[in-house]
């Protein structure tokens, strides 16, 4: 496991977890709220979404990809299953409709890049442009709102104390993590991002293991919408603009590269729990909306520099 | 014969796109090929194709640009706040905020080169520290008033819009450092291996820093004529211009990988984007059905292009 | 411009109905979704054909599209402006091409307007927080939910919120935060405020998007009787949450009167008649 | 004696390799001065110090009595020191002229703009004088690789320079670009200058250089007259042992026709026909371009072809895929190690199993003891060198590399084994060591094909020889009737056998 495991992906991942610390230590001081247990759990609750999207993210870009569709792919699959579940469709159904409707959104993605041989950048940035107007159409514009309990249970029950999407979140990373190492999809997405030429010379089904990521990325995109809509009691045509940014930022400052095969989903849910850290402190603080977002991109470059730093002094 | 026919196809299929859309609306609405209506497009397309013309150069050199939506905005705002609060000359305003633009190029550039980060994140970091830092320089509202020496890059010269004016120098110039000079012939080489680029004796570093400046500059070209056109500065003008900006330049031939890409194509990819707009406002097609269009045609236009570049010469 | 209006009238008569250009500053809020549904069936009502395009809230978008509209011929513009200091240069462009320019909801600062269509957002703000201040028993904690920085409506309603609290001693504001005319983001910010804030006695969001996320985040905590809720836009949503006495109060800006008027205003014009140069549409509070 | 080059003391550490440890070099001014080694034994890591690309952490660089230390490669090119890359150092997407010139384009109007009427004027003489015949404006990427080494010698001819680093230039070359090569080199060295010369293949350093020296594991074992040493010498000086043969030949009993090919076509190979037998191994031989590499590519489904059949065990084969083919019994080892082969990210034991996965593991699921056993049981048996199976693959040297991309098709248990330039840019250590196991195959009945452009490889190999020509097959030949000249003969001038 030597992709995973590597010295200096440790000390990557070791530098992130310090810079966390560190911001997490000096937060504690400014609010005694910071730590409180009940704002820890805001805190992960807030990442999910974000910690969803951007793990199916990483599978992508492990390939050597991206996907800038996953905002407008929520969007799209949360109106869809708002939409079937007014009609009375039972919760279970609803799920696995709205989930199959971002999966084949990705199967479109994928196709498009191995079939189409359109750079992923280029195919999903087509999608996301293309999802939204289907969401903003299907829904004219509207929130769909009132939805049955049981499903807003998916967004606001608990278990032992810790809030639902917490745990399904935790269950994402764990059949992730479980994929990545463990199966051989796990080895294909390596070393396609590693050199998808000489995966296609070693016989490695290149194409459907691509494509399988986008669908993954697509299903999970839609998952977070779910959770999202829950949370809300309402499913919005306008729901997750910019999110795609938001969860490559997560990947990235979690250590993987864009040229792929290097990275993985440890890496990734840190880079969200600093991303939901910082925003949880913005409100917290009370800081200026003004100031907010130079505080964001300041906090992630010098994440970024960090990461750098330890990788050149290994 | 039929060779030649191809080799004009692939090398020109972006322009072949663009005249293929223009035939479709002009069957759709007798208005759109009206002299008139074709300057319009081109006005309308002017801040994205000077704008993608920035992010072409840092695409060609392997990099990219996600920071320039929020320069325009910051260079409108920095610019129009220099000439109206400060009470700076107009031409001063304006030459101060094409420096600016083009220090906040270099600084994405500082970071890729020295700091070692992807340009991805790092100009997506700069993306949100430009917007963030509008809000405050503006404190969230709008700067109007700096005077018809300003907004005369948003006016009309009889019937030529001023833009399309500014367009052309901006394609002349780039078009010819890119292709006739040194500096041009290595934004390509760095983007084609930079490692070969670094052992043939170029200074890399100055190379990149130069195409991340170069684009900022143009942002800021464009910052200037966009709040020339609305006659202020707007604190949330031209977000997600950034990925338009990318799509056109892809749309001209451009390749991520880096190392390939034309000034004229990035245009002709601008003005796709702006002859849809145009061409579905023009058919009433409804807004959310135009972002369907939209991204379909551009994806098909890719698939097309793709297509026709496989196809052996 | 009555001579405009007359030849733009006579003109119409000769060669069909006439064409009405909306231009909306975004399709992607429920409210405006409002007001150009009340703009369209007036104007089928009155036989009227509309044309509308969609800002996306980019006024750069928003002067192409004017642009279309004012090549398309249309006889009179309706303009939802993005902002109204950036409609100016549209506006203009309109009067030169003889087009009657009517704004609805926001304002343009410069240019010939015929006739201005809208419920003052400042007011808005102010009868917000008076009914606010009024239901926390005249002093408080209270929170600002602000919408997306740097846009007008987040500008005006914010304007006449802090002008009536900034004069009433015993009402802190102590947070105010953006949630972006966002309900996920009313959701999470406010969740983090009441973590930050364990006395908070009301709320006021800019739109009715951040109330509803900020009331799901207040009844998740259990804090929601403690609070006062006060929203803006009166959107089904919020008129449903009124209802059922999880919302305190909305204001209401009656979107799809504001479309309405807009269009049968222009059309009055276009028929000759003289119209007021500000047709002012009442501002209400929707309350249980 | 005037000296154009002397190194003292070098020293050269990477992150866990004493790269070069007490190295001194000296090469007299006007000759051609050959560096022999194994893999990873310094050679490309020295001369990078010399063409500033590299900075040495001690010793001394003296060119031309100057003591030197370069920053950058413009610095050596200051001092008149040029290198030509073991790898290609081309930018694909440029002009042939751009590439010969990038950096030092000719300047028109103040040195503000390139010239490019002049660029290509002198990338044409340049290139004349190589004999390479290609348009100096078509993109550098649309010329086949041994095209793309002569533009690399162009571009190093092109600095002036008195001292030319040559690091293996011919392993991509055929005989006819070596030949003129070496006319070139002795014009060179007629003129005065200095010419460096590392190579793999010793027929070469015995043709050209004057002087040899001989690195191993970072240290400089000798340095003499060419003249004054013999094979042996070198190779066992090399690996510190003696080997007794490059191309051990053992005769093994040919089987039945196991694979049928006739009539194949696809892009760059037209109407290609052969057979091969169980225990067979059958060389393919062929100029620049003869479109060996494209054929095997069609016939293992990586590109696509256009008509012909293939039979395997009487069995017809209709439209190859590369994984149906490994399942039938193919296995392939690609001619570019670095892009068509290596995961460079990953460990050795990846690198090893990774065609094998779906087969070890049919439920998708990974389990890692049997995949140590596998990768443990042929890094044994094929010796191959790695301080562990986690070592990341780049760290290993290109000998032990090729070994573990050869077990990688061994680990499939192939019946056909199909090889394209196995031992290009390997040592002769390695060398022998891949030419014993392909030896070995054979006894066990595999049927192998290989691709090769070095011909005493050819010859040494195998049991019957293609030569191809321009895509086509232009003989057949049988190892008793063939000869160097004769393949020649038929690579350049074809004919039917
Ligand atoms: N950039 C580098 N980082 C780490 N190790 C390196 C690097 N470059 C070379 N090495 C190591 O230094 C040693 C010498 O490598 P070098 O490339 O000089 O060998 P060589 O004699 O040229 O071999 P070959 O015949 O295969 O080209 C090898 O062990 C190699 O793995
Ligand atoms: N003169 C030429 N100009 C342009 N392309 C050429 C030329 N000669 C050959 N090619 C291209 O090069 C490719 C074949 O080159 P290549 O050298 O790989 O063939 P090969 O027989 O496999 O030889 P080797 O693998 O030993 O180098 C073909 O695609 C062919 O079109
Ligand atoms: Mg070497
Ligand atoms: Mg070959």
């Amino acid at each position: 496991m030597t992709t995973t495991f590597d010295l200096g992906a440790l000390f990557r991942r070791f530098g992130l977890l310090i810079a966390i610390a560190v911001l997490v230590f000096g937060l504690a001081l400014l609010s005694p709220q910071f730590l409180a247990v009940q704002n820890v759990l805001n805190l992960l609750l807030q990442a999910t979404v974000n910690a969803i999207i951007a793990a199916g993210m990483t599978l992508v870009i492990l390939t050597a990809g991206i996907d800038l569709s996953v905002g407008s792919v929520l969007a799209l699959t949360a109106v869809i299953t708002a939409d079937v579940l007014q009609a009375g469709v039972p919760v279970v159904l609803a799920v696995v409709i709205g989930l199959g409707a971002g999966a084949v959104t990705g199967l479109v993605n994928g196709l498009l890049i191995t079939l189409g041989r359109i750079p992923p950048f280029i195919a999903t940035l087509g999608m996301m442009t293309l999802a939204r107007g289907l969401a903003l159409s299907y829904a004219q514009g509207r929130p769909i709102t009132g939805l049955p309990d049981r499903f807003l249970l998916v967004g606001t029950s608990s278990m032992l104390g810790i809030p639902t999407p917490i745990w399904i979140t935790a269950v994402v990373y764990g059949a992730g993590m479980f994929v990545l190492r463990r199966t051989v999809l796990g080895r294909y997405i390596y070393a396609i991002g590693n050199s998808s030429r000489a995966a296609r010379f070693t016989g490695i089904p290149v194409r459907s293991a691509t494509v399988a990521v986008y669908v993954i990325s697509g299903a999970l995109a839609a998952l977070a919408g779910m959770i999202l809509t829950a949370r809300l009691n309402s499913a919005q045509p306008i729901m997750g603009l910019q999110y795609e940014l938001n969860a490559i930022a997560a990947v990235v400052v979690g250590g993987a590269a864009l040229s792929g095969g290097e990275g993985g989903l440890g890496g990734t849910f840190l880079g969200a729990l600093l991303m939901a850290i910082i925003a949880n402190a913005i409100n917290i603080l009370n800081i200026s909306p003004f100031v907010a977002q130079v505080l964001q991109g300041s906090v992630i470059l010098a994440a970024l520099l960090l990461h750098g730093l330890s990788r050149r002094n290994q | 014969m039929i060779p030649t026919v191809r080799r004009i196809v692939v090398r020109y299929s972006t322009f072949l796109i663009l005249a293929a859309l223009m035939l479709l609306f002009s069957l759709v609405s007798s208005r759109f090929l009206q002299v008139n209506n074709l300057l319009n497009i081109v006005d309308q397309s002017a801040l994205l194709a000077i704008v993608a013309i920035g992010v072409t150069y840092t695409i060609i050199s392997g990099g990219i640009d996600l920071s320039v939506g929020s320069v325009v905005a910051l260079v409108g705002a920095v610019s129009a706040g220099l000439i109206v609060r400060a009470g700076l000359p107009v031409p001063v305003g304006i030459l101060l905020g094409l420096v600016f633009g083009a220090l906040l190029g270099l600084v994405n550039g500082l970071f890729v080169v020295y700091g070692r980060l992807q340009p991805f994140v790092a100009t997506l970091a700069m993306m949100a520290i430009a917007r963030g830092l509008t809000l405050l320089y503006t404190q969230g509202r709008p700067i109007s008033g700096m005077g018809e020496a300003y907004t005369f890059f948003g006016s009309r010269l009889g019937p030529i819009p001023v833009s399309i004016l500014v367009l052309l120098v901006v394609v002349l110039v780039s078009g010819t450092v890119l292709r006739r000079t040194p500096f041009g012939a290595y934004v390509y080489a760095v983007g084609g291996n930079e490692e070969t680029t670094r052992l043939a004796g170029v200074a890399v570093s100055r190379v990149k820093l130069g195409a991340y400046a170069f684009s900022g500059l143009m942002a800021a070209v464009g910052g200037i004529i966009l709040t020339a056109r609305l006659w202020s500065a707007q604190p949330q003008a031209a977000t997600g211009l950034e990925l338009q900006a990318i799509a056109a330049t892809v749309l001209g031939g451009a390749s991520l990988m880096g190392g390939a890409g034309t000034i004229l194509g990035t245009v002709a990819g601008a003005l796709i984007m702006g002859v849809l707009a145009n061409g579905l406002n023009l058919a009433g097609v409804s807004s959310y059905l135009q972002q369907v269009i939209t991204g379909g045609i551009f994806i098909l236009a890719v698939l097309l292009d793709m297509w026709t570049k496989r196809q052996k010469v | 411009s009555q001579e405009a209006g007359e030849s733009a009238a006579q003109e119409a008569a000769e060669s069909g109905p006439m064409v009405i250009g909306l231009s909306v500053s975004t399709l992607n809020n429920p409210f405006f979704v409002t007001l150009r549904d009340g703009a369209q069936e007036t104007a089928d009502g009155l036989g009227v054909e509309l044309v509308v395009v969609d800002s996306q809230d980019d006024p750069a978008r928003e002067a192409s599209n004017i642009q279309d509209l004012i090549q398309q011929g249309v006889d009179a513009l309706l303009i939802n402006p993005t902002d109204s200091d950036a409609v100016v240069p549209s506006v203009q462009r309109a009067n030169q091409a003889g087009i009657p320019v009517f704004t609805v909801d926001r304002g343009a600062n410069g240019g010939e307007v015929v006739a201005h269509i809208a419920s003052d957002n400042v007011a808005g703000g102010e009868m917000a927080a008076n009914y606010l201040i009024d239901a926390i028993g005249g002093s408080g904690k209270v929170v600002e939910l602000q919408g997306i920085p740097g846009t007008s409506a987040a500008r005006d309603r914010g304007e006449g919120f802090n002008n009536v609290v900034n004069d009433t001693s015993g009402v802190e504001i102590v947070a105010a935060q953006t949630a972006n005319f966002n309900r996920t983001e009313g959701l999470n910010v406010f969740q983090n405020i009441l973590q930050a804030e364990p006395e908070i006695d009301g709320v006021f969001a800019h739109n009715d998007e951040m109330i509803l996320g900020a009331l799901q985040a207040a009844e998740a905590a259990g804090r929601a009787d403690q609070i006062v809720f006060v929203g803006f836009d009166a959107v089904d949503d919020a008129v449903a949450a009124v209802e059922d006495g999880r919302l305190a109060a909305t204001v209401a800006q009656q979107p799809s009167e504001i479309g309405s008027l807009g269009v049968s205003t222009a059309v009055t014009y276009l028929e000759g008649q003289d119209v007021d140069s500000y047709i002012p549409v009442p501002l209400s509070l929707v309350t249980q | 004696m005037q000296y154009s080059l002397k190194m003292q003391g070098i020293h050269k550490h990477f992150p866990g390799v004493h790269a070069l440890d007490d190295v001194s070099f000296d090469v007299e001014a006007g000759s051609v001065h050959a560096l022999v080694g194994e893999n990873g034994a310094g050679k490309s890591t020295l001369m990078k110090l010399i063409s500033g690309s590299l900075v040495p952490d001690e010793g001394s660089i003296e060119v031309f009595g100057e003591a030197v230390r370069f920053r950058s490669p413009a610095e050596a090119q200051h001092h008149g020191i040029s290198m030509i890359h073991q790898e290609l150092t081309v930018v694909p997407e440029r002009s042939v002229a751009s590439n010969i010139f990038l950096g030092r384009e000719p300047r028109a109007l103040g040195g503000l703009f390139i010239d490019y009427r002049a660029l290509n004027t002198q990338a044409k003489a340049l290139l004349d004088r190589l004999d390479v015949r290609v348009d100096p404006t078509v993109p550098i990427s649309e010329l086949s690789i041994a095209q793309q080494q002569m533009v690399e010698v162009a571009k190093a001819l092109s600095y002036n320079a008195r001292v030319i680093i040559m690091d293996e230039p011919t392993s991509s070359l055929t005989e006819r670009e070596t030949a003129t090569l070496f006319r070139i080199i002795r014009d060179l060295r007629a003129d005065g200058i200095t010419v460096i010369y590392i190579s793999h293949r010793l027929e070469e350093i015995f043709e050209i250089s004057d002087r040899v020296t001989v690195l191993r594991d970072g240290r400089t074992i000798r340095t003499d007259a060419t003249a004054d040493l013999d094979e042996d010498t070198i190779v066992s000086s090399m690996v510190g042992r003696t080997i007794d043969t490059i191309f051990p030949k053992r005769e093994v009993e040919i089987g039945e026709t196991i694979l049928h090919v006739d009539g194949l076509s696809g892009n760059g190979f037209r109407d290609v026909s052969f057979s091969l037998r169980k225990g067979e191994i059958l060389g393919i031989s062929g100029l620049v371009g003869a479109g060996r590499s494209e054929m095997v590519r069609g016939l293992m489904g990586i590109d696509p072809v256009d008509g012909g059949s293939i039979d395997l065990f009487g069995q017809p084969v209709t439209t190859p895929r590369v994984a149906g083919m490994m399942r039938r019994g193919f296995a392939f080892v690609p001619e570019d190690r670095k892009e068509e082969a290596l995961f460079l990210g990953m460990s050795v034991r990846d690198n090893l199993v990774v065609s094998l996965l779906s087969r070890l593991f049919r439920s998708g699921l990974i389990q890692y003891g049997r995949l140590g056993e596998v990768t443990a049981q042929y890094i044994d048996k094929l010796r191959i060198q790695t301080p562990s199976q986690g070592q990341l693959i780049r760290n290993l040297s290109g000998g032990n590399q090729q070994k573990v991309i050869i077990a990688r098709c061994l680990a499939l248990k192939p019946s056909v084994l199909i090889l394209d330039e196995p031992t290009r840019g390997i040592d002769v250590g390695a060398k022998a060591e891949i030419h014993t196991i392909i030896g070995d195959l054979a006894a066990q009945g595999v049927g192998i094909i290989m691709i090769s452009s070095e011909l005493p490889e050819i010859l040494g190999v195998s049991d019957r020889i293609v030569v191809m020509k321009e895509g086509r097959v232009a003989a057949q030949l049988d190892r008793t009737e063939a000869t160097q000249d004769l393949i020649m003969q038929k690579a350049a001038t074809g004919g039917g056998s």
